[in-house]
């Protein structure tokens, strides 16, 4: 369950970023760098701005002020994966269909799909409808999509979001072996992730 | 992936700030208010004592003065608010939303209000309030569009997201408008006979075209200083939004 | 006043309408201007010292 | 990028045949409407045959309004639209596939039910003939509409009432030439100019959509 493939190094940088959404500004004078291999913890009480900002690095929202850049990466093809609140699976559709959804839209190149199934622990049920799925496992199935298709930049929003303990171990492992493959994330999380990387940057956001 | 902050210091956006906007127009409100009402005697007293009845038509080229500029007023406020639209997704200029969202139901009334006289005149001339003809027909459904624009704002919560879609829709509307009104004018000419009076038949003399501009002028008056009143309202509502939620915030914390 | 003719009735008609529509639509804007600045005045010399409470 | 399109569009197809039901409520829907008219101005054959051009295309109009609800916003609730703007295939893209996939699921099972409805209607078989290849031209600038209605209505819960009041008025210049491409008058027949000037606008409506379409959702997220 490891990713081979490296990415070519490249460096997130913030200079006096502010978020908005809508009419409301959130959060401000944000200055942070992520480089390869490395990962930016976003900590902060609900409403700080967390999945504002996620979703300004992921370009749906335009920053209020301030910039962001990603260096060293092709930004003419896309190179983010983002995780949100919404795990996007079909419930109508079997995991192994979503999947293959997902890799036939971004272009695959990663794990198979019965090998991404099999690295979140979903491999038994690949045949079933993501509809039978309990929380935990739907978000395992939000994982998988990661890793068929190799991308640089990972943006997590909660990404243990009803997960158990075990689950959340597994998050971690993904994280570290994209981060080790040369990959950098940003996650928003309440909890501790049990992270093995020493690049682990922390961001408060205040309200 | 490159992002930059667009600047605020640049002096055409600094004059155009929602708060600034205000405060300068401002003082256009007075000269715009004494040059409607001067406009609308003079229009008035053209229409009623200075004008001739038309041999054609008679006496009731007098709704033509409320008519034709009604008229075109349902046309040129869709214009401004097409304009608007261009503002709002090429500049991302917060004016352009205010100006959007205070000129439509501005467009609506005009258009109903044309439609209104245009029945008044047409029961004299064409001896029924409704005929289904392409001129009639199509400002109808500029009218419907008037009413869908401003259900779509009415049903955001969020004005500054709003402003963008609406834009788009206004955008779409601006190209549909000629093919609507093209294929009106099919429509009715293949539904009717040929015998039905037409406006555009004899030119009209001068005694008649002096009225008709003066008034056009006056309802175009009247809409630029509502439509500057709409603005510095919506900027005010705007500003009363968010100073509400800022205090709904404290309160919470 | 001077002679309308036979269609005095709908000439009146029209521009009675047009003045009442006209009418009512300075009176909904001016009252709704005055309204949002009231409140705009209220909230800002509430913010102004800080006591203000949740509306 | 094809593979992308493609595999949106076969997605779509899948979903809405496994879900089932909802393209056959359509056509049903459209059947019913034809019915119903019948009954409200009289069975009398000669007034159904002169008025069905009419009521076959006003029955395809609140068929396709009824559907437009479902174009976007189960995608976009579940966040996959959202994760569709991450992938190479631009955003008009991922519109027109939607497109195309709504179109095969609403207009389709319409014309498939026309054969029905001519019968009922009295319609003789040009007129029949007529209309199918009238529905056939005009209901992609239809759904084409339908789809700028649903994108711009996307992020409002009570969206699916205000998107078919939007669009109506739009829509109006596809019913005129729908209806006179089917229709033969006492005086020339025009049906064929009708038809070409359908197909324009409803060319018109396929290609502009997907962009204003696109725009709209991406605004909606702003």
């Amino acid at each position: 369950m490891t990713l081979r493939q490296g990415f070519d190094p490249l460096i997130l940088t913030a200079t006096g970023l502010a978020c908005r959404r809508g009419e409301r500004v959130l959060a401000e004078g944000l200055e942070f760098t992520v480089p390869s291999g490395g990962i930016l913890l976003l900590k902060g009480a609900n409403g700080a701005g967390k999945t504002t900002l996620l979703m300004t690095l992921l370009g749906a929202l335009r920053p209020a002020s301030g910039r962001f850049a990603f260096e060293g990466v092709d930004t003419e093809s896309a190179f983010i994966h983002f995780l949100g609140h919404r795990n996007a699976v079909k419930p109508h559709l079997t995991l192994a269909e979503n999947l293959a959804f997902w890799a036939s839209v971004n272009g695959g190149g990663g794990l198979s799909s019965p090998a991404a199934l099999e690295a979140v622990g979903l491999g038994p049920v690949a045949g079933l409808d993501a509809g039978y799925l309990s929380a935990g496992q739907t978000r395992r199935l939000a994982l998988a999509r990661l890793l068929v298709t190799p991308r640089p930049v990972w943006l997590l929003d909660e990404p243990t979001a009803a997960l158990d303990t075990q689950g959340e171990a597994m998050v971690a492992a993904l994280i570290d072996a994209h981060l080790t493959a040369g990959g950098l994330a940003v996650a928003a999380t309440h909890l501790p992730l049990p992270l093995r990387s020493a690049r682990v940057g922390e961001l408060r956001l205040d309200p | 992936m490159n992002v930059e902050n667009t600047s605020k210091q640049s002096w055409w956006t600094r004059i155009a700030h929602p708060g600034q906007f205000v405060a300068w127009s401002r003082r256009l409100l007075v000269p715009l208010w004494i040059a409607t009402a001067a406009l609308f005697v003079l229009g008035l007293w053209l229409a009623f004592f200075a004008s001739p009845e038309d041999y054609q038509m008679g006496d009731t080229v007098r709704i033509m003065y409320v008519h034709v500029p009604t008229a075109w007023l349902s046309q040129f406020v869709y214009g401004v608010m097409s304009v608007s639209a261009i503002g709002t997704l090429v500049w991302r200029h917060p004016m352009a939303d205010v100006s959007m969202k205070a000129a439509a139901p501005l467009g609506a009334t005009f258009t109903a209000l044309a439609l209104y006289t245009g029945a008044l005149w047409g029961r004299p001339t064409w001896g029924t309030f409704w005929e289904w003809d392409g001129r009639m027909t199509s400002t109808l459904v500029l009218l419907l569009i008037y009413f869908g624009i401003v259900a779509l704002w009415r049903a955001f919560d969020d004005q500054l997201r709003a402003a963008r879609i609406v834009a788009v829709f206004t955008l779409v509307g601006a190209v549909n408008i000629p093919i609507i009104k093209f294929s009106v004018d099919w429509w009715a000419t293949l539904h009717q006979p040929a015998s039905v009076f037409r406006l555009d038949g004899p030119t009209m003399p001068g005694s008649i075209l002096t009225p008709l501009f003066v008034m056009v002028f006056a309802f175009t008056a009247l809409f630029l200083t509502l439509h500057l009143i709409g603005m510095h309202t919506e900027v005010r509502r705007r500003r009363v939004m968010s100073l509400e939620r800022r205090l709904a915030q404290r309160g919470a914390a | 006043m001077i002679d309308l003719g036979p269609h005095a009735v709908y000439i009146v008609w029209a521009y009675l309408g047009v003045a009442v529509a006209i009418a009512a639509l300075i009176g909904f804007k001016l009252v709704e201007s005055r309204r949002l600045s009231a409140r705009l005045a209220a909230l800002e010399t509430a913010g102004a010292d800080r006591s203000a409470t949740h509306p | 990028m094809m593979s992308a399109f493609t595999a949106i569009l076969l997605r779509d197809l899948k979903l809405a045949l496994r879900t089932g039901g909802d393209w056959l409520t359509l056509a049903l829907f459209f059947v019913m409407v034809g019915i119903v008219v019948p009954f409200a101005i009289g069975p009398d054959r000669e007034l159904l045959s002169r008025l069905a051009p009419g009521i076959v295309w006003i029955a395809a109009f609140l068929s396709v309004l009824l559907g437009l609800d479902r174009l976007f916003r189960a995608d976009h609730e579940d966040g996959t639209l959202l994760l569709l703007r991450l992938s190479d295939l631009p955003l008009a893209g991922v519109v027109l596939a939607k497109l195309i996939a709504h179109w095969l699921l609403t207009a389709l099972p319409l014309l498939a039910a026309t054969p029905l409805l001519a019968v009922m209607l009295s319609m003789d078989p040009p007129a029949f003939l007529r209309a199918v290849v009238s529905l056939l031209v005009g209901t992609p600038g239809l759904v084409a509409l339908g789809t700028v209605g649903a994108a711009v209505t996307v992020t409002i819960r009570r969206g699916g009432l205000i998107a078919p009041v939007l669009i109506l008025p739009l829509a109006i210049p596809l019913l005129i030439f729908g209806v006179g491409a089917i229709t033969t008058g006492p005086g020339p027949d025009q049906s064929g100019t009708a038809l070409l000037l359908l197909a324009a606008i409803s060319l018109i409506a396929v290609a502009v959509t997907p962009f204003a379409a696109a725009l709209a959702i991406t605004s909606a997220e702003d």
